[in-house]
């Protein structure tokens, strides 16, 4: 049996994708979220139930979208409407899970895709929230992808665009966000991460194939909680590996 | 109900119910009258310098770049938008012809971040970024829609979109519900692409919509362009299916291919080949101005354009289509 | 030439339709406006623009409308939507006029549907609002049609239903209500009412064919203003007749 | 923002969103199960005494007429009613199953005023009426369809209306207007009659909306009867044609004829006699009594009620359909 290789996004969209939980309601982002939704309706979600931003709900993921509001986010679906019924939805609680990305990540899984630097002066001007803020404020779990380095995992992200935990227990419910939501993991280049459930800060949970336990800390900009047991992530099998490289993402446009 | 918390952003485009009223009451007809017209006529007859403007859905999905490039074309500056955009509002960065942005999302989605907005926004050229949620920012247009002064949610609560927004926080009166009012939004002026629309601008729209009903219920002049002009018996045979009446809108523009290269649920996908172009091309200034002056200034209209792109290209499109199977 | 004979219904009906302007937008609630409607479309308002409450605008009115969402209040129509849009077109300042009917009527034009009596205890519990109460709010200009006599011509409506002028001069907008709105006109079975551009209060216009002021007085329980040059109102012409019966109302519902 | 003015009248089902989000998260299925059942199943499993319900659109237009009655044939009683209704209100306040009104309009629209409203409210047989505007109670849903606290909206200010409901008036905080803040409204049970629904749920409405969006988005439980049951690969090849999609279905019922002796946009029309038959014999007790007698009590279920009506009046109501032409 010979070894796979694999890339560390490969090995990242993997491990995005077993956390979908199968028949549920997902908000699936831009980019790598969509990918790890198609190979978790692939493998071990198949009743999963993909929403998109601008309307697309229950669609068949048969090829890869470019944009949240292509017709391949509502190809076969089963409905098509518009972004207020979508973002409505999420905000009555029907909404299991969104999917984030974000350039910044902070100890509370507060993400950051506005500015880095000052607001009104900034050295690099991100796209913006879009439907981010939205997602992390209504959905029930929120799950974030990242690139893992210290760059990246802040102790404090430069503009607070979408709520993780804020700044801690009971920060969310005090702002007037919905009980019973917030970030539940970070799946990085590196780990996956969770949260401590009293401190509300974020923890490493398991560690990449190959990858130590120092090598993480020595990326994370600040002090992740570091349980007694960490776990070890599985590789890409195969079979995840087919799909993403010929059925998922055949164009290369992401790994 | 006191206010709790103010965002200390710029209300771009204050809103005046009343005022709105008195547009909608005097400035538009009740008549079926005829609003055909080029894309040159239309946006020299309502765009205007300095205005208040918006594009609906995203520069990849049904939306009006033939109109877009003629915004370009004709040299409107110092424009005020509401934003969320992929190639239309790029394109429009990259002319330098953004002033303030009530900003969302700008970025290129699967290619990424763009490179206009960072040249535009850090060098100052665009002056003000305030910010807002895709949700707040299709609410505050719902709530013109509505015709009322604001609408409640719980998005960007806690968070610096709140302090950065025009938003205030409140609390329920009803349950003491901690919630964030989202002020109105009119636009001056909207753009949206469609289906198909009839002389007079009802309008039929297939696969999502976006925030074409809230848009469109939310701005002093609508400019439609549209794939197809049908007869106003095809639009009395489907009234269920008209999601823009002709009273909201001013001017209807017949523009095959309008979306492209982007797409067109139904009749056309993406071209690929002609998104990335501008991907690569946009991200050094140069790059973008030869891309502009290929494809903006350096042709007279949208037929020119669809020439310049060949029949070729845009039959590959048609293949791409999303088919009802 | 022969005399026609008419009813008073007949006539109210003719007046009310004279009253449509052409090429404007028109809410139309259950009953005697319909027929008024109709029967303004195909004579003198070939291009009114009907609305209807539950979502039909812009129907061909081939056939009578017996309720507010029946097929006929969206047959040809240009649009066919949900009672939100509808109203909050209203809302928004697109619908120009609006008409509508009554138990009683007060000199400022406030209407009254809910009930006879108290409220928690009342003699005659009536329908309700339906949208009669945003149609008075938010159209432009209502005009009110009702049978004249002088227990639905009051000096103060039991249940203030439909805002008319409220209290009077400047009370809408006090009260909230958008700047130059309220109403313009009653047709009832005796004659046509404006309203006193000072007072607010109900004024008489010009008189049905064979009714006197001293009719309409008595038939009014509040003090009418009665101009120094009261109008006629000219009766149905033949073909107006012929419309109504034939065309419009020919299972006779209503007249 | 303080609150200038509060209506007196009961808030009949208090609004607790944050409850809401709870019961759509664990209530709620996300799957595609099937949720085809008997009209006796859905109203035994889902319709209790003293439940808060509501019935869309009106008895002659689009209303689930079958399910009205099965209502009334299992005894469900102390219905607490969000009424805008004509036939099928009517017939429950005629057998007396209603103690509690949110009331907007309950009467027979071309017939005038109900004598079985009045028997019902004068008797004081309903408990309460709280007063609405057809806007506001359509609003009211919106608000909990958008899982927000309340709207704003310019109705019922300056008059009894706004003094008899549960609205609050408060001044907008941006601009200063006056607006009436309407408290979001959730129905323990709602019941919506549609064109066609796969067994999921998955629901399309023909003609006139009605208030269907937003009711089906402001109800705990919500039964569908259809007019027929269409394969899901029909819903999912026209997926912009799902106003109500499955998840928030709880029971799908076939029901042919469902809205008669109303009518059904472009399948049937109004059967006049019909109407008039209850218009004549509810303007006493006894009539209605015998009324129901004959077509509820009397009758196991639907499919009895339509062997009673007989196919001819069923053609004939199908000749009078609306069409597209």
């Amino acid at each position: 049996m010979t070894e796979q290789t694999y890339s560390k996004t490969e090995l990242m969209i993997c491990v995005a994708a077993r956390l979908f939980e199968d028949g549920t309601t997902c908000f699936i982002g831009t980019g790598i979220p969509m990918l790890a939704a198609m190979l978790a309706s692939k493998t071990t979600a198949p009743n999963l139930v993909p929403v998109f931003e601008f309307g697309g709900t229950g669609a068949i993921l048969e090829e890869l979208p470019r944009a949240v509001g292509e017709a391949r986010t509502f190809h076969k679906g089963i409905s098509a409407l518009g972004i207020c019924d979508t973002m409505e939805t999420a905000q009555r609680g029907f909404i299991d899970y969104g999917f984030l990305g974000g350039a910044q990540i902070d100890p509370y899984g507060n993400l950051n895709s506005v500015t880095i630097g000052e607001h009104d002066h900034p050295k690099v001007r991100l796209p913006g929230s879009g439907g981010g803020n939205d997602v992390g404020s209504h959905c029930w779990q929120t799950i974030a992808i990242m690139q893992h380095d210290a760059r990246r995992f802040v102790p404090k992200v430069d503009f607070l665009t979408t709520p993780g935990f804020l700044t801690g227990p009971g920060a969310r419910v005090a702002a007037g966000l919905p009980p019973g939501t917030g970030p539940i993991a970070v799946v990085s280049t590196l780990a996956l991460m969770d949260y401590h459930p009293e401190s509300c800060r974020m923890r490493l949970k398991s560690l990449h194939p190959g990858v130590t336990v120092e090598e993480v800390v020595a990326n994370t900009g600040f002090e992740l909680v570091i349980p007694d047991k960490v776990g070890a992530n599985a590789p890409p099998s195969a079979e995840e590996l087919r799909l993403l490289r010929d059925e998922i993402d055949p164009e290369k446009l992401y790994i | 109900m006191q206010v709790l918390e103010s965002g200390i952003g710029e209300l771009i485009q204050p809103f005046d119910l009343d005022e709105f009223r008195e547009w909608n009451r005097t400035k538009k007809t009740r008549k079926l009258v005829d609003k055909r017209m080029t894309e040159q006529e239309a946006i020299r007859q309502f765009v205007y310098d300095g205005c208040y403007i918006g594009t609906e859905l995203y520069g990849t999905v049904r939306c009006p770049m033939s109109l877009a490039r003629e915004v370009v074309r004709q040299g409107r500056k110092n424009l005020r938008v509401c934003g969320q955009g992929v190639l239309e509002l790029d394109l429009w960065l990259a002319a330098g012809i953004i002033k303030k942005l009530d900003i969302t999302y700008i970025g290129l989605e699967v290619y990424g971040t763009t490179a206009a907005l960072r040249r535009a926004v850090e060098s100052g050229q665009v002056e003000t970024c305030v910010e807002w949620s895709n949700g707040s920012i299709s609410w505050r247009m719902k709530a013109a829609a509505m015709g009322v002064p604001f609408l409640p949610t719980r998005s960007m609560l806690g968070t610096d979109m709140l302090k950065y927004s025009a938003a205030k926080v409140v609390e329920d009166p009803f349950t003491g519900t901690k919630v964030a009012l989202l002020p109105a939004l009119v636009l001056d002026v909207a753009l949206i692409h469609v289906h198909r629309a009839d002389k007079h601008g009802n309008c039929q729209i297939e696969g999502i919509s976006g925030f074409a009903l809230e848009m469109s219920r939310a701005c002093k002049r609508l400019i439609i362009s549209a794939e197809e002009i049908i007869p106003t018996e095809e639009i009395r045979k489907y009234p269920d299916r008209t999601v823009i009446p002709y009273y909201l809108v001013d001017a209807v523009v017949h523009a095959p291919y309008g979306s492209y290269p982007g797409e067109m649920a139904y009749m056309y996908g993406r071209d690929e080949p002609g998104i990335k172009e501008w991907v690569e091309m946009s991200k050094t200034a140069e790059g973008a101005k030869e891309y502009l002056d290929k494809y903006v200034y350096g042709l007279k209209n949208h037929a020119e354009y669809l020439k310049l792109i060949g029949d070729e290209r845009l039959q590959q499109a048609v293949e791409l289509r999303e088919k009802r199977e």
